[in-house]
This record gives structure tokens, C-alpha cells and sequence, in this order.
């Protein structure tokens, strides 16, 4: 057992999965030498060389595009996108080509391509740098989407999902890449697409994932001091979701509230208030509560701690969901 | 200014031709091709039978066969000529409507009716056939066959750096226009990588002709980005062949990319559910109709006596033949089965999708002698 | 009152809109001289010239960014997408630049910029010609969006979407373009941001948008001969969403169904469902039921009659919405 | 092959150069520029003024009072010289870095920070500077610069044929590579719009070195798309002054678009956040600081006696002040009230957006002495 910043303990689940298998490459902007804007390719080109970690031309849909014809060739390409709001460049590839290989050739042809994101924000930084674009891709068929929260899930999901044969989005929270956390690399690691009882409690299930996972456990903590108890799930796989850990809980707590960074509007807190309804209706004693952020674009950073769900906020929609 | 004055390079196009409209040889300094008579009836057999195909699939279209078909007709000689250049462990990446060079990768034309019939959306297996399915999206596999160049380096390439195989990318003069084909032209550059970009200019985009993407020949493009560029007589099967030849060659050999521009005409519409009348002459047809790229081949094959009436009669047979083989397999090609949409949407199924399916498979069934 | 196709009804209001406005241009692919490959521009381009009318080059990002550049000089763009699947590559350009503008601006900046997207499927057509992208526009604060559904509403919405000020996604249902209907052109439009009810019952609410508004109401006269009132509502504006209309229906027959060709999974379905729940908890006697395109990719259009929202399928939710 | 032998152009990289590094004026055969004693001394004072800035800046990020800031060491003479060609009714898009021609707008620095510090998206009202917001999304606003060169057009030129105005997009060498960027050459040269494209190739995109995103000199890609590309030396301001002129003029003229490649240097590191040391050797630096291009415009003027001492001083003691007002403006920008985060999402609001704001007023209320 060692100490591991997520940004680190990605770092070595790539590493892991390069030695692993010498079709693994990694491709995106500043990959290279610089080991990426938040260093999570550090030392990869270093020791795999120039042709399995790629510095790429600066265009997303090019990595993309280009990732999908190596896949097409037998590798297994690990795209960055350097920061969140630069994805959108590369859509139509992941929406209309990266989604849909697999099921335009029935199968004869599969796109095992990771697309990581760091995502979310809290860091104070300008435009575009801050987004939670998760609900285009869990919106959208042929895609997986997943979210690490900590070290441990950074480490061991990364090379799950490079493993998986199916394409996945892969999100990171950035602004938790520096949070440390006991990683034992000799673990055997949860299935990727299970969520995880991070804190079990009885009056209230939380959801979250990613950023939000730790906001929640804060929450829970001052619940508890309030003599709440919140039960906190770290939803970890986005699409598809793992229903089954989340209705059993809700099952139990009768309540639920979900909590994510990006807008509620048609997000994915919405897409589990309506499947929890529809397969929980006579259990429930409250409607599911969203705590997110609002319909409007991300605001700039001098506002954001008031934009982001944050402890107060999940301990709001707690209150109103213990209200009803 | 100090570069690039468009009308110098505007006033001398320089059009590869090898075989004139009129059926004549002709000498280029850069390309030349020499066919056995065998090779060069092969030639006028695949463009026969590929212009038989196409006119089976307008006509089953029209019989409310297919829902939509996208023609060839034309543009025979620009597929025929470069199908016919690559070599087994080439790959291709086609647009929607390079029936020709499907043909040349011996995919079976009833996969690409199964697509335009709507029981699949492909359905090949590409790996089979180094032929990639159709790509509708206007540009997307321009990107794809840059990456998989990319791949074949990876693998590294022989002890003098040349790779066993090269990459074909086909796209429409419209297709220039997008950021996708723009971004694989930087890609291919940067990285070398052993791919050909094959454009079709056969002046159109639906009904947008080629001014309004480009106002320089679209071969020059290519300069933007360092790499060659070449205009072909698209209707000269020669031409093409050689041209596409010697570009694939550069790329197996570790030269990296090269634009091929194939200067030719749709002369029919954009699909079935297209009329050209709208938006432009009939008259404008006729000038290309004496550029068609059969009947210089077979003008020459008969002049020079490489083929006789027993020959021709003998493709026309064969066209029959597959023309048949074309209406009868479409008819045949079964429905898909309603549950069978759930398939293949992942390699690894979800509980999601199987919870889905398993609803809908209860649906249905409830329908079973009910109602 | 005459009677018009949707297709000659939206002809006719771009029609009137250029009229009364000489800043609106109209720009797509095939606009000018083929009146588009729908004909819904027909004859614009003659009448109104190259300069109002522009057959633009074939990338659609570049149609959308420079339309915004042509609003930015005070000019009112309404750009064409040949059809749904063909809106991703501009997808950075209405998420990045067109959505976000006028808020970066802090309202310096106005983008009245309507995008027009012949959606949905039924036309038996290939890959990508047949999708419903409409969740994508919603999830995305700083459009709106809105769909029509027949020819009134088709010439009397493409005109309020144009008259404007802020950048709006404006669906078509291909699939109804053929379909006539008596059209007063003096008449007194609804106002462009309302649901409206366009069968009133008592049993249970449908909602639907688009193609999709006839579905429901054939499936509410098949419900009545069975002695079952359905209330169909036809939502009109997707984003932002009509809830006061939506509400008071519900809250009278207590049970909905949403019904769209779009994916469930993270789709407008699910954002009706989760605030329809939340506002209207009390009075709910059944979940919130999903009638929708199944969470695949588009499939070949020999089944997509089972992949689309059909009068059964309607009617087999309503079925289990009553019995709950 | 025919065409596109890259060696050749790269072998005479045609730079234009009217000031060398060591301040003696140079002549070229196509560009002249003839300025007043004032006129030099007012460009000398820009470029001083500008660095002056990005230096506070630079400091100010330091201090924890900006979030980020993204320097334009090194490009001061690009900016400058491109800025002070543009006539008043011409209309910039500028990308993240372009404070020195914002200076040349009559843009407040304070505006610049505001955006770096977080207090805003931006914040100045574009139409009153003709000077766009910046763009942080590499290379959107080359598309919005060519749509609004087109609206200029769709306005009506005049009976020559000339416009009043003509647009300006900047972006950098890696911005090359984008989609956008290579869709808007298109765009321009079909439309034959009055735009110029001035691509600051500060040798760098980030980490990456220009050849990660081209084989052949950047202004020659303007050749792929039929209208001229030049490239000047980045760190003359005499130089880009002529050139950027010049093409406005064109542009203006109703003549078309011209791509400016002002090749320079980035001296700085790419933001605040980024560090150099891991990607490029300090010795590369040397080199270019021999280049500085606000020294070159010192040892001109000081030789031929256009500028002393006193001259010299005032400026200094000008940007003394300048770098006053941009240190106290900064630490006294406001903060935004948190409901403002709802204003501007829409012209005319919503319903939903406004009882979001509202349930979030109350709860923020329900804070006031409470907890
Ligand atoms: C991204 C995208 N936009 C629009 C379309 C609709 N569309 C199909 S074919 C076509 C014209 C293509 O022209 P070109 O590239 O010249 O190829 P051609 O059809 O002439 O072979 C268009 C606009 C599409 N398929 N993809
Ligand atoms: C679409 C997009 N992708 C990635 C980024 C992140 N990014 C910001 S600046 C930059 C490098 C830009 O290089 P260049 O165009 O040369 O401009 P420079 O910063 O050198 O002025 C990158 C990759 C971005 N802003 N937008
Ligand atoms: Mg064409
Ligand atoms: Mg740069």
C-alpha cells in the first residue's frame, strides 16, 4: 500500500496497461514530453516512445477520427481531451462514427477507444475549462460512459476500460486529481460497471460520481452530526448504470437525492429521478431531488463555488426530501 | 502579394490523361502503364459489369426495391481504375457510392443493396474484404484511413521503411469543404502516413457545383499541406490506374500521402430521390457523354483488335448474368427480424439493453394471435 | 384558409419572415436552386437572390460559425441541416459559441440565429437520415428549442423563431412534411413558448412533439372507442419546457405518458418524468411512463416500424399507467 | 508526381522584413511603409505599453490576484504592427492572447483581467471597440470572422466595389490544424470574402513544436485554398504593419482574402499555468531574444536620432502608470454577485431560468445569520 494522488494513480493504471498490451497507445495534445496539462501522461513517451504516446495535431475530431482507424487496425487508443468543453469538436466521431461501428457492421468490427476527460469544476479556471458534459454521452447509444472519484477506482478503471472492448468515455474530476488516497495495486479491483455503497446510511441515498462523490460524503458527515443518516453511492458507471445497487438502496431509504456538477436540465440526475419513479414508485416517500448546476452556462469562476452543488446544498435537498 | 497567385496554376491544369475520349493511347511525361490484352479486357469487363450493377440497383430502386440508391454512372472509370491500382493488403475506405471499387474488393454488390434496401447498414465484414463499410457522414473516413495508416507504421515497416500495405481514402469534391477532410490532410502530413486521398470531383454536391467549394482545381489543395497533389482524367480507367498505382506505391514505400483528384461527372442524379433537372442542363450532359469512360475502352480494344464480337458478347452475357444475380438476390434478401436491433449495439451486452429487448420481446409477443 | 403541406407551410413563412425583414438570410446546403432536398426553401433563392439565400459549401460547422459571424454584424441567419444526423460536426459551434455568446457578452452580443433540422425517422431512409438529436440542444443552457408539428404551427413558428433575439434549434418532423392541413395565415398565432392541448381528456396526459403528435392522437381515438380519454398535448417548446400547461393536465388525470422517437436514456422523456414527479408528487397515481426510440442506434429502416413509437405502444403504456 | 514538392518552397521561405534585428531598415520589392518621426515613436510606445501590461499581468497571476494569464512575450511587434494597420471601421476576432492588439482597440486592460481573474466571460461591449470578445476555443472565431466579413459584403460595397470595412481573425499555429480554421479558408475563398487570416506562429502550441501541425511553412497553406498567403517576420513591426496593411487594403478592395503568417516566437510559457523547462531548452530562447522586437525599434530610433533620453523616460515613465492602474484596477474588480450567474443565459428569460433563480435567492437567503 502506497500513497496515490488520482493524478498519479492514473498515471501508473496507464503505465499498467502499456506494458500490459503493446497495442495500447495514447494519443492527444501535449501527451507527449509535457506528460499532459495535468501531467497524467507523464513519463510515458519517455519510456513507450513517440509512436505509442502521440502528440497529436491540435484538432479533436483528428484524434478522434484518426484513434478510430488505429482501433480499426487492431490497437487500442487512449484519446485525451485536455480539458472538457474541447470534446465537442470530436462529436460528431464519437456520436456518429465511434458509437456506431460496432452496430453499423454488426458486430464484425469493434472500436475498443477510451476517450478520457478530465472534467468538472472548482478550479478556478476561464471558459470551457469546467464543464460536465456526461448526459451527451450517456445520451447517446454504442456509447459507455464511466467516472472515477479516487485513487483506487482511477487506477484499477482506467485499465478496465482500456480492457473493455467497447468504446468508452472515460471522466476524470480534475479537480480532485491531487487528492491523495491509500492505492494496494495488488487489489483485486470491482467490476468497471457497478456502483459502490461508498458510505451506507438509512434515511436518504445519495448519488453522485466523480467530483461529487466527496461533496457527498461531506454532506453525510454533517448529516450524520445533524443524527441524519445518508447513505452515499458512488454511481461509477454512467452508461449504463448500475440500477440494481441503486434501487436497492432506495429501496431501503425511500428517498433519494442526486447530485452533478453540469445543469439538470435533460441531464443524468434526470434520467435517474425517472427510472427510480418508474421502478420504485410505491416505495418512494419524497421525489427523487436533483442538486446540480444550473441552466445556465458555467459561470465565470468568481461565482462558481455558488454554481456548483456543494455540501449545503446536498444538505438542502436532503432536508426537503426528509420534508415530504 | 509574394505567394500564390491562383491563376498561374489555374491556366495550365494538368489533367493525367492515358487513353484519349476518342480511344486514343496518349504519352504523359510523369505516367505510363503497360497492360497485357488480357489485362486490358479485364479492364472493359469490370466497367461493364460495374455499370450493369448500378443500373439493376437504379432500377430495383425505382421498382420499389431500395429505398434510395446513390449511381456511379460515370464515375466507372475513377472506381474501375483505382480499385484495379491497389494490392491485396491495401484498404479502402469508401464513401456511399464506390459500388466500383466494392467490386474490385470482390464484396458481393447484394451487401451493398442489403444498405440501400434497409435490412442492414452494411453487413460486409470489412477485415474480409480490406474494404471498410460505407461511411454516409460527408468526410468521417477520410480520418479513419489516416489513422489506420497510422496503425500500419506502428507496425513498422520493412528494413528499407516500406510498409506491406497502404490506405485508400475515396470523398466527394463536396467533402473538401469539411474540417474532418482538412484535419486528415494535416494528420497524413505530419505523420507521413502511407495513404492516398482519392477525390471523385464529379462536379457536383447534390446541386451545389464544384465553385462553390473551391476556386482553385481541387488536386492544388494538396499544397496547402505539403504534400502532391495530381488531377487524373477520372473517365480514363487508364489514367486512373496508373495514377492511383504510383501513389499507392509512393505510400508503401514510405513516401506518405498524396491527393488524387479524379476529374470527372456524375451524369446521373445525386440519388433516386434526386432531380438534377432543378438545378441544372441537360445539355451540359452532353459534353460528357462523349467523354464516357466505357466506350473509349472499347473503342480502343476494338481498333486495336483486343477484342471482337465474341468477346463483347461474352460481357454482355456475364452482365446479364449478374444482373440477375443483382434482382433476384435483392428480392431475397430477407427482413431483418424485430429483436435482432437490440444486437450488436455493444461487445459487452448491458442489463440495460437486455432488460429493453426482453420488454419488447413481451410486447410483441402479446401481439401473437391477438388483436 | 387554404390548405398546405408542413413543407409549403414553412416555405411560406420563411417566406414572409425574409419579406418583413431584409437581415434574414437563409443558409445550408442545396438552399438555393434545388429549394433544398426537402423543398422547404423552394423558390427563395430566385426571388430573394444568391446573397439572401446561399448554398453554402458542404461543412456544417462552417455553417454555423459563420453565421454567427453574419449575426454578430446584425443579420438574421436561418441555417439548414440537411437532416438530424448531419448537425454534429456544428455541434461545437451551437454548444461552444452559439449557446454562449450572448451570456459571455454579458447581453452585449445577440445571436438570433435559428438552425432548422428536418428530424426523426419513418422515411425509410439510411443511417443518420432518421434521428432525434433534440436532448443533445436541451441539456445545453442558452438555446432553445422547439418542434412543429403541423402546417399552423409550421408557418406561424418559423417566423416567431425568427423574429427571435436568441439563437433557437428548430425541429421538423420530416416524416409530416406531406401532411395537409387548413392553414388561416390571418389568423392570431399562440405565443411561440407554449404547449398546447390538442385533445382534451381525462384519463391520462400524452405528451409528445413533433412527429409524434399524431401518433398520440390516433392512439387517443383508438383509447376512446375503448372508453379511455387521453389528454394529448403537443409540448411546441422543448427548452424551455411548457410546465404550467404540463402541470395543470396532470394534475387533473394524474398519469402521463411522454412519448418521443428519441432515445430514453437521458432524453426529454426523462427531464418531463423527474419534474413532473417532483412538482406533482402528491397527485401522481402512476409513475411517469416512457414511450420512446429503444437505446440502440438507429437501426435499419426494414425494422425501424418496431424501433419508432407506434398507436400500441402508446396505448400499452397508457394500459399500464392505469393499472397502477 | 506533378505537383506539391514541398522542398522547393521551404528551400526560400520568402520573409518579409522591412526592420532587421539589429534596427536597420531593410527594403523588400512588394512592401514599403513610410512613417513619421511621431509615427515610429508611437508604435515604440505601443510595443513598450503592451509589454508593460502583460508584465503586470504576469504579476498580478502571480500574486494570486488572476486566475491564469496568458502572455504575449515575444509578440508584441505582431500585434502591434497587425493592430495599428486596421482602420477604425475594421472588426477584430481575437483569439486568448491577443492583449497587444486589444490595446489598439482602445480595450481596457482591465477588461483582460477581469476575464483572467474570473470576475467575467469577457465583458466589453465588442461593437463599441470593433474588437471581439476574446475566443478560448481554438479556432472558433476564424468562421465568425469570415461570416461577418460576409455580412460587410451582404451590406453592399461600394461603386468600385469596395467595403468600408475589412475583418481580422487572429489565431496561432496550432489553431492551423483545427477543422474550423480550414473551413473558414474555404468559406473566404469561395465568398471571396474581406477577411484577413493572421496566424501568429509563435513556433508553439503549448508543448508542441510547429512541426506537430505542419511540414511546410504555415502561409503556404493558404495556396490549397486559391488566395494568397505571405509570411513576415513576426518580431518587425514595420514589417507586419506593411503586410497586415496591405491585405486589409486588399480585403477592403473587394480583392478577397490574404493569410499573414507573422512568424515569432513565444518567449513566455504558454500560460501562467505551463512549464516550459519540461518540453524546450532554455538556448532555444537565446536565439529569439536577439530578435526582441522592441529593441530593434529602440536601436532605430535611437540611431537616427528620433528618440532621446527624455523621449525614452516619458514613455517609461508612461507605462510606471499604466502598470499603476493595471495592478490597482485588478485587485479592485468587483466580485459578481452570485445571482448574476443567471443574467444574459437568455435575451428573453424563462420561466425555468427564472424560479431556479429564485429558489436559489431564498436559499441563499436562508443563510443571512443563520449557520
Ligand atoms: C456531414 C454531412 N452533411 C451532409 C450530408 C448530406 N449529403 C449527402 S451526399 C452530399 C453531397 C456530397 O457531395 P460530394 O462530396 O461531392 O460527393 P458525391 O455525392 O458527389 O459523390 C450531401 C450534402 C452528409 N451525408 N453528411
Ligand atoms: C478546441 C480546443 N482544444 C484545446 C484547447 C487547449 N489549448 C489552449 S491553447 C492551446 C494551444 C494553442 O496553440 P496555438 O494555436 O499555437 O496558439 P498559442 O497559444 O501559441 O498562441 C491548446 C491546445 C483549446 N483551447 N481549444
Ligand atoms: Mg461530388
Ligand atoms: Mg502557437
Amino acid at each position: 500500500m502506497a500513497t496515490y494522488t488520482l493524478a498519479k494513480a492514473l498515471n501508473e493504471g496507464l503505465r499498467r496497461a502499456m506494458e500490459r498490451d503493446p497495442k495500447v497507445v495514447i494519443m492527444g495534445e501535449d501527451v507527449g514530453k509535457l506528460g499532459g496539462v495535468f501531467r497524467i501522461t507523464d513519463g510515458l513517451q519517455k519510456d513507450f516512445g513517440e509512436d505509442r504516446v502521440i502528440d497529436t495535431p491540435l484538432a479533436e475530431s483528428g484524434i478522434v477520427g484518426t484513434a478510430i482507424g488505429l482501433a480499426m487496425r487492431g490497437f487500442r487508443p487512449v484519446c485525451e481531451i485536455q480539458f472538457d468543453g474541447f470534446v465537442y469538436p470530436a462529436f460528431d466521431q464519437i456520436v456518429s462514427q465511434l458509437a456506431k461501428v460496432h452496430y453499423r457492421s454488426a458486430g464484425a468490427v469493434r472500436l475498443p477507444v477510451v476517450i478520457r476527460i478530465p472534467f468538472g469544476g472548482g478550479i478556478g479556471a476561464v471558459e470551457h475549462h469546467s464543464e460536465s458534459p456526461e448526459a451527451y454521452f450517456a445520451h447517446t447509444a454504442g456509447l459507455k460512459v464511466v467516472a472515477c472519484s479516487n485513487a483506487t477506482d482511477g487506477y484499477f478503471m482506467i485499465q478496465q476500460v482500456i480492457a473493455s472492448d467497447d468504446p468508452v468515455i472515460f471522466f476524470e474530476p480534475k479537480r480532485r486529481y491531487w487528492e491523495k488516497a491509500e492505492l494496494d495495486t495488488t487489489a483485486t479491483p470491482d467490476p468497471l460497471w457497478q456502483a459502490r455503497v461508498v458510505r451506507p446510511g438509512t434515511d436518504v441515498t445519495v448519488l453522485a460520481y466523480g467530483p461529487m462523490v466527496k461533496t457527498a460524503l461531506e454532506a453525510a458527515s454533517a448529516a450524520a452530526a445533524d443524527g441524519v443518516s445518508l447513505e452515499v453511492i458512488d454511481l461509477r458507471a454512467l452508461s449504463p448504470l448500475d440500477m440494481a445497487a441503486v434501487l436497492e438502496s432506495v429501496n431501503r431509504t425511500r428517498r433519494c437525492v442526486v447530485v452533478h456538477e453540469a445543469p439538470a436540465n435533460v441531464g443524468l440526475g434526470a434520467e435517474l429521478a425517472a427510472r427510480i419513479t418508474e421502478q420504485a414508485f410505491y416505495t418512494l416517500e419524497a421525489p427523487v431531488l436533483r442538486v446540480t448546476g444550473f441552466d445556465t452556462p458555467y459561470p465565470a469562476s468568481r461565482v462558481e463555488e455558488d454554481y456548483l452543488p456543494d455540501l449545503d446544498r446536498v444538505l438542502d435537498a436532503v432536508d426537503r426530501s426528509l420534508a415530504f | 502579394m509574394s505567394d500564390g497567385d491562383p491563376s498561374v496554376a489555374e491556366a495550365h491544369p494538368e489533367l493525367v490523361q492515358l487513353l484519349s475520349p476518342e480511344g486514343e493511347r496518349v504519352a504523359h511525361p510523369h505516367y505510363s502503364i503497360d497492360l497485357t490484352p488480357d489485362e486490358f479486357r479485364a479492364l472493359y469487363r469490370d466497367l461493364v459489369l460495374v455499370r450493369r450493377i448500378d443500373i439493376e440497383a437504379t432500377a430495383l430502386q425505382r421498382q420499389g426495391e431500395l429505398g434510395i440508391w446513390a449511381s456511379l454512372l460515370g464515375q466507372e472509370a475513377a472506381q474501375v481504375g483505382s480499385g484495379r491500382a491497389l494490392a491485396p493488403d491495401d484498404f479502402v475506405f469508401p464513401t456511399y457510392r464506390e459500388h466500383g471499387v466494392a467490386w474490385c474488393r470482390d464484396v458481393d454488390p447484394l451487401w451493398l443493396l442489403g444498405l440501400f434496401r434497409g435490412v442492414n447498414l452494411g453487413g460486409w465484414d470489412p477485415n474480409a474484404h480490406n474494404f471498410n463499410l460505407y461511411t454516409i457522414v460527408i468526410g468521417s473516413q477520410t480520418l479513419h484511413a489516416t489513422g489506420y495508416a497510422m496503425g500500419i507504421q506502428r507496425e513498422g515497416g520493412g528494413p528499407d521503411g516500406s510498409y506491406p500495405g497502404a490506405v485508400i481514402a475515396y470523398f466527394g469534391d463536396g467533402a473538401s469543404s469539411q474540417g474532418d477532410v482538412n484535419e486528415s490532410f494535416v494528420w497524413a502530413s505530419v505523420f507521413n502516413a502511407p495513404v492516398v486521398f482519392f477525390c471523385q470531383n464529379n462536379q457536383w454536391a447534390i446541386s451545389e457545383p464544384i465553385e462553390k467549394q473551391s476556386r482553385i482545381p481541387l488536386y492544388q489543395r494538396a499544397r496547402g499541406f505539403g504534400f502532391p497533389g495530381v488531377r487524373v482524367d477520372g473517365n480514363d480507367v487508364l489514367a486512373c490506374l496508373a495514377v492511383t498505382r504510383a501513389a499507392l506505391a509512393r505510400a508503401r514505400e514510405g513516401s506518405g500521402p498524396t491527393l488524387v483528384e479524379a476529374y470527372t461527372y456524375r451524369m446521373g442524379a445525386h440519388t433516386t430521390s434526386d432531380d438534377p433537372t432543378r438545378y441544372r442542363l441537360a445539355s451540359d450532359l452532353e459534353s460528357w457523354k462523349l467523354k464516357d469512360p466505357i466506350e473509349r475502352v472499347k473503342a480502343y480494344l476494338v481498333r486495336n483488335g483486343l477484342a471482337d464480337a465474341d468477346f463483347l458478347d461474352a460481357v454482355q452475357a456475364e452482365a446479364d448474368e449478374l444482373a440477375a444475380h443483382v434482382r433476384e438476390g435483392c428480392r431475397a434478401l430477407p427482413d431483418p427480424e424485430p429483436l435482432s436491433m437490440f444486437d450488436d449495439v455493444y461487445v459487452e451486452g448491458t442489463p440495460h439493453l437486455d432488460r429493453q429487448r426482453e420488454e419488447f420481446a413481451t410486447y410483441l409477443a402479446s401481439f401473437e394471435g391477438a388483436r
